[in-house]
């Protein structure tokens, strides 16, 4: 759109957030953080109005997208998008009636739909993991993988975290599962994969929830093998675990947090309120957690 | 008053001989045939009264749009659960039919030369598709004597895994020229009516048609009723009930053309519980789960409904987004109990 | 013009059960035919095979001297032949004109013509007497009702051969003639006519000849004109039959067992009181749609009532369902059989024990317990069939014995049989006669709804006669006939004994 | 025992006996029956096959264990859907149930003592709560006379929501110490048997016992076989089809008492999808959808089977993980094509 780009100082902004709804830890992250956002600036600046919503897929956050401009009229926009390639069409038609567009986290296949684009690092969610364990394991070990429900995010994590331990010929990837960001399904894979394989090294959860389960089917199964969990995401009891050293499996996480929408929310409204423009990406960066940096990650109140 | 149970059945209060007229005034004023519609009337109100911009043009035409695709879908569902039968699978078909028509289109447009050409045989390619699983779905319930129920789970499960492995777990997305070309299909109207909403209107009345007015439709009413009696009236049940599973994957496929150019793809997450919904709208509308009787008016206006519900659940924030769900749940409790079936 | 059908060897099995053991006879063209022969004997199979709905295990079935093969009824319908079965075949969520056209729509192009087939709906209905709404559901009609809708649309196929497989089981008198008269019109036209019943009065009145079969063989045939009543009877039992009804004992005269007073069934009856006194048997008698059936239904309190009190045993009570009532010693046998009175796909044993569940458990259900009530009722009330298959694989009478049995299993002290004999043959109707008689020795009370007078008659101690949902008079046993009861029931007599 | 049939004239003819004997001998064979056995043989050979590991003591004592909730729910599935009904809430239910019992139980923690009997109330808790839900079903469906599909669905997304609404989105979790406490109910064994079995067993028993032993058993499948039929023989029908919606509740709340100390949180994605899986272990071990019959033991081996097939699945690499929903749903079929009905 031609104006979407235009900055210019608002008496009054009605910005609309659009994010999944809390169907697993993270994204019950993602509400909460946003909830909290609300309230925050709302009281700071009374001008401000957001309207949060939440959807359980791609379909229903394109409706409500489409609710957000026609009728609660909002003049900016932060979304979480479910997937990429299916919300691309009808942000673009947001933007083309002038809304000042957010994108958070996964990127649209079109980027001239989005004004600025704000992200945790999907790349580096895969790729640290990856490195840490090359690295500590001396490039040799075996791996069991949890995935977690097949879709363009699962799979960027993924690949980055083939792609590198591809240069670790002794590494082995044993099998990797989906078990659908979900703590049950972890549960029963890793018991499975317990029973099928004799000796691991190492379980890549790929989520702080999945891990939960992983830890719990380890336990039960009393196996002594297995030296290391990584999990992933940085929810607050798995760095509190670090923090404490209280779990002898886990080590080390990457940092994910759903605080970003907090950040990204924070970010667009005083940009809008002020008449500025944000810069056109801003990735926040993962990072490695371990015990030593640990502390900079625990947020106590957050439900996640 | 030593009344019977509430349970029994309402009352005639004419003498034999008049017994039709009384009959059939109740049947005029059955809260059965106007339960969903007094809900959806009053799901207006609520939704005017919470917000004024609720009752714009603008508004409702996108909510009559975005219900095109469930509400084509619920008319084919209506068909099998009159007939007796369900199918789950139908959110996993409209998957994999984006799926399929999406990598079709692409893979022609290197070949083929007008993108609206391809997007035609896209389309074509897409309603063949669905109704082809239609009818193997059919077979298997009519030959193959398994419970629909069954028949549909299980490809509710290869559907959806099928497109997963076609899409490599990612998605599947239309070419940016095709997207352009077939844009219309979702975002235009004709005068001032979105496209999406003249289709679905046109599957409603044909399918009023179908129902009420033609054999097939008597037929698919029969055999929900009673299918021992339909086979002694020397109706075909198989071939009808293979019918109505075809005719619900071609309605499946026509909601899936309209779908595709909306979104531009199609992943493992397309369609998700789709067929939760167009159940719903179809038992909301007064049909019965049991079949042998049912209404396309109703399943109309139950898709509709349940479209209105979330519409104006996204128009105001008076209810914790963590509600959302109860509140909706409430609200079709309350629909239908508003059009309670006497006993 | 008319069809003459051969039957040749024709047996049949359905599983390892063989039900028909080569039958042979010949149909006559444009003839009447009166079908006979006990529960179970086979009618309703054979006629079955004439009509494409079974396949014969072996023999042939020829038509006009040449063998055919159907191989579903529409074939059959081709050749002109119809069968109007005798359980009610109607689709309950269509309508009255939806049931009778189905399979056989009138179109105009591709869409239905309703305006035309409902013309010629109601043309049928007005033939054979039907006076509710045609395009009513079939569900709210009453069993009668549905009677008559399958016998108009028999009607509709412009059949050369029709078979009626007991037409007239829940009509009363009136119906009854208009239905002979019909009858009487297409043997005129040249129709070929097999008439199934276990009323012989009427195979008397309307058959030209009887053929009789016995435990799946033909057995013999005859002029209607030179067999009487009681030589048909005997042909069917194959032994001598007396009197087909007890004797009547007078009842104890002292306090009523039942007394009914001022109810009312909004709709269906206004009004109604009566008593019945232990070792009484109470007729009902009234036209299709009087208001009997519902009447009772209102006392189980299975409709709503707006009125009246019912006391057993001098205690008042509140009926509110069919189990309060069984626990207050009143039981009802409904006269639809396959939709209020057994479950057809459960097992004889489930559909027996059902009322009385407890004797048999202690506290777990005693398979050995529920086989014996079986063995009982199987032996005392001759049930004959399968005891192993389900209540479906009955013959229509032997489905009535069950029922009956069924219903008493609670010992109730009321008992209200609703056409106890409908489909039943002469040898187990002449039984529950006996047997009504005998509860009624005991000191139960026995109330009776029929549409069969003799039977009324042959039976009951008094008759009360409803008509328009009002009870309009009642008839003692010695005033007790069929001219009596039938002008009370339409309304051409001004009764003495009139309630009010 | 009523005298009366006892006084009736003497028998017509005798009753053949004989026609007894080649009946039940074909229903010795029905494979109807057997399907779902054979079924599962047939995996359990394909799975030693593709896996030694997978015929251990262990793997089959871990696919039991997992087994045991859905399994447990699917017996008191077995009984609604013989009755002619439906519930699709069960897995919000246990969710639901698992949060509240895992607040209570940590509210408890302060002010009662002994970890156990804090636990041993939360216990309490979840049956009376799983009941409770339960017969406010069973209320609604025969009081307000609403399909039990629309009840049902209406109360999948409030409790759910609720759930979501108690646990802000993220997960409810258990106090440590009372995790330890509770921690056996799920990881101890008795007889070198998990406890989880021991319970499945248990409850199997009890619900074949029930459902074919006692008068309630007979009255739901009465119910199912035709509800009028069974109104006019002076069974109970509200009252019936209310317990059985209670008692679904209660093996819901069985099922929660394993499932929360294996995890020892609630989350909002707790119980997913388990009204599916329970419903088609049901449908699997041969119960008829519409109702009218059905049995235990089959659909304890239909919850076993959909257990082992994912078992076999995690336990090989040979299938594209992309397909293994395919795989599931293909063996389903497969499955109950092997007893499918006779026409
Ligand atoms: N589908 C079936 N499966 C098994 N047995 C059957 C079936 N249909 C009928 N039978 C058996 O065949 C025999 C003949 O039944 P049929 O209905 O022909 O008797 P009928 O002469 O018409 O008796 P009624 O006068 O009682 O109607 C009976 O013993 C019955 O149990
Ligand atoms: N026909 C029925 N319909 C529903 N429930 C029944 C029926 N018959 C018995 N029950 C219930 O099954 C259980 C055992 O029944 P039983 O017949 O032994 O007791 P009962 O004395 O008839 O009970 P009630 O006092 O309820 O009549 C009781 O809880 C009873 O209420
Ligand atoms: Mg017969
Ligand atoms: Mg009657």
């Amino acid at each position: 759109g031609a104006l979407g780009g235009v900055a210019f100082a608002a008496d009054t902004v009605k910005l609309g957030v659009s994010i999944p709804a809390a169907t697993h830890g993270f994204t019950g992250g993602i509400v909460w953080w946003a909830n909290q956002a609300k309230a925050e600036l709302e009281k700071a600046h009374p001008n401000l109005k957001i309207t949060v919503k939440t959807a359980s897929g791609a379909p229903e956050q394109a409706n409500q997208l489409q609710d957000l401009v026609t009728v609660t009229k909002i003049d900016s926009l932060v979304i979480f998008p479910f997937e990429s390639a299916a919300l691309t069409q009808p942000v673009l038609q947001a933007k083309k009636k002038n809304v000042y567009v957010t994108v958070v986290d996964r990127g649209l296949t079109d980027p001239s739909a989005q004004d600025a684009y704000i992200a945790g690092d999907n790349t580096a969610f895969g790729r640290i993991p990856a490195e840490y364990i090359a690295k500590k394991y001396n490039g040799k070990a075996n791996i069991v993988a949890l995935r977690g429900i097949p879709t363009t995010l699962d799979n960027e994590r993924w690949e980055a975290f083939t792609g590198v331990l591809k240069q670790h010929p002794d590494i082995k990837i044993l099998d990797g599962k989906y078990a659908n960001w979900n703590r049950d399904d972890a549960f029963k894979v890793t018991q499975d994969f317990l029973t099928r394989f004799k000796d691991i090294d190492v379980v890549w959860a790929a989520d702080d929830d999945m891990a939960f389960g992983v830890l719990k089917a380890i336990e039960q199964a009393k196996r002594t093998d297995i030296k290391e969990v990584f999990g992933g995401a940085g929810s607050k009891t798995m760095v509190k675990t670090i923090l404490d050293g209280s779990n002898p499996l886990i080590h080390a996480d990457v940092s994910y947090s759903p605080k970003f929408i907090y950040d990204a929310i924070k970010m667009t409204a005083e940009a809008r309120l002020k008449g500025d423009k944000l810069p056109a990406t801003y990735i926040i960066p993962s990072s490695l957690i371990t015990k030593e940096n640990a502390k900079e990650f625990y947020f106590p109140d957050s439900p996640y | 008053m030593p009344s019977g149970p509430k349970s029994a059945p309402t009352p005639t209060t004419e003498a034999r001989g008049d017994r039709a007229a009384p009959r059939k005034a109740s049947r005029r004023f059955d809260p059965h045939r106007f339960g969903p519609v007094v809900g959806l009337v009053l799901l207006l109100v609520v939704g005017t009264a919470l917000n004024p911009d609720f009752a714009t043009w603008d508004n409702m035409m996108n909510v009559l749009t975005r219900t095109a695709f469930i509400g084509i879908i619920s008319i084919g569902m209506c068909f099998v659960i009159i007939s007796g039968g369900i199918d789950l699978s139908v959110g996993s078909m409209a998957a994999l039919i984006a799926g399929g028509m999406i990598l079709l289109m692409n893979a022609l447009a290197g070949s083929v030369g007008s993108p609206v050409a391809v997007v035609a045989l896209g389309m074509l390619f897409a309603l063949l598709l669905g109704g082809g699983f239609g009818l193997a779905h059919g077979y298997l319930i009519t030959r193959g004597r398994i419970e629909p129920f069954i028949v549909t789970l299980g490809t509710l499960g290869i559907f959806r895994a099928v497109l997963t492995w076609l899409a490599d777990g990612g998605a599947i997305t239309l070419d940016n020229d095709l997207s352009d070309a077939y844009g219309p299909v979702y975002y235009g109207s004709l005068l001032g009516i979105p496209v999406p909403v003249w289709v679905f209107l046109a599957v409603s009345v044909a399918g009023a048609v179908l129902l009420n007015r033609t054999a097939f439709g008597r037929y698919v009413q029969a055999i929900g009723s009673n299918e021992q009696v339909a086979r002694f009236a020397a109706v075909d049940v198989d071939r009808v009930k293979l019918l109505t599973y075809g005719l619900l994957g071609v309605c499946v496929g026509i909601a899936t053309v309209l779908y595709v150019p909306r979104l531009g793809s199609a992943s493992p997450t397309t369609g998700l519980l789709w067929e939760l919904e167009a159940i719903a709208a179809v038992i909301v509308g007064g049909t019965s789960f049991k079949g042998g009787e049912g209404r396309i008016a109703g399943t109309v206006i139950g898709a509709v409904l349940l479209s209105v519900i979330s519409n104006i659940l996204n128009l105001t924030s008076i209810i914790s987004v963590y509600l959302n769900a109860a509140v909706q749940g409430c609200v079709i409790i309350a629909v239908a109990f508003l059009q309670r079936r006497r006993p | 013009m008319s069809l003459h059908v051969a039957f040749d060897g024709i047996t049949k099995e359905f599983g390892p059960v063989r039900v028909l053991h080569g039958v042979g006879f010949d149909l006559n063209p444009g003839r009447v035919h009166g079908l006979l022969g006990e529960n179970g004997a086979g009618k309703s199979t054979l006629m079955k095979i004439l009509a494409g709905y079974h396949a014969p295990t072996s023999g042939t079935l020829s038509i006009d001297g040449e063998p055919v093969t159907f191989r579903n009824s529409r074939d059959a319908e081709k050749r002109g032949i119809v069968l109007i079965h005798q359980e009610l075949s109607l689709a309950d969520d269509l309508t009255v004109t939806q049931n009778m056209f189905l399979g056989h729509e009138i179109r105009r192009g591709w869409l239905l013509d309703d305006r035309a087939m409902r013309e010629r709906a109601v043309q049928a209905l007005r033939q054979v007497g039907f006076e509710g709404d045609p395009d009513g559901k079939v569900r709210d009609l009453i069993v009668a009702e549905k009677q008559l809708v399958e016998i108009a649309k028999a009607q509709l196929r412009n059949a050369r051969l029709l078979i009626m497989d007991e037409p007239t089981a829940s009509l009363t008198p009136s119906e009854c003639d208009r239905l002979f008269g019909l009858i009487d019109r297409l043997r005129r036209d040249g129709v070929t006519i097999v008439y199934i019943s276990h009323k012989l009065d009427e195979v008397e009145r309307i058959t030209d000849e009887v053929i009789v079969m016995r435990d799946g063989r033909f057995v013999a045939r005859a002029p209607t004109a030179e067999t009487p009543r009681q030589r048909m009877a005997e042909l069917m039992v194959g032994r001598e039959l007396t009197d087909m009804f007890p004797d009547k004992q007078s009842p104890a005269i002292g306090k009523p067992l039942m007394a009914v007073r001022g109810l009312t069934v909004p709709g269906w009856a206004e009004d109604v009181s009566f008593d019945l006194h232990p070792g009484e048997i109470l007729g009902f008698a009234g036209l299709v749609g009087a208001g009997r059936t519902e009447l009772f239904e209102g006392i189980l309190g299975l409709r709503p009532r707006s009125g009246g009190t019912v006391e057993i045993e001098g205690r008042p009570v509140v009926l509110r369902n069919p189990r309060e009532a069984m626990r207050n010693g009143l039981t009802y046998l409904s006269e639809d059989r396959k939709g209020k009175g057994l479950h057809v796909g459960m097992g004889l044993r489930e559909n027996l024990t059902l009322m009385t569940l407890r004797h048999h458990a202690h506290p777990l259900l005693s398979p050995a317990s529920e086989e014996r009530a079986l063995e009982q009722a199987v032996a005392s009330f001759g049930i004959r069939g399968n005891p192993q298959g389900t209540a479906s694989s009955l013959s229509g009478g032997n489905q009535q014995k069950l029922a009956i049995a069924k219903f008493l299993e609670p010992d109730p002290r009321v008992f209200v049989l609703d056409e106890p004999t409908r489909g039943v043959d002469v040898g187990a109707k002449r039984d529950i006669y006996f047997l009504i008689a005998r509860l009624a020795a005991e000191g139960r009370g026995v109330i009776v709804i029929s549409s069969e007078l003799i039977e009324l008659i042959g039976l009951c101690h008094r008759v009360i006669v409803m008509r328009g949902r009002r009870v309009s008079a009642t008839v003692p046993a010695d005033r007790l006939s069929e001219e009596e009861l039938i002008a009370h029931a339409i309304g051409t007599e001004v009764s003495t004994h009139t309630h009010h």
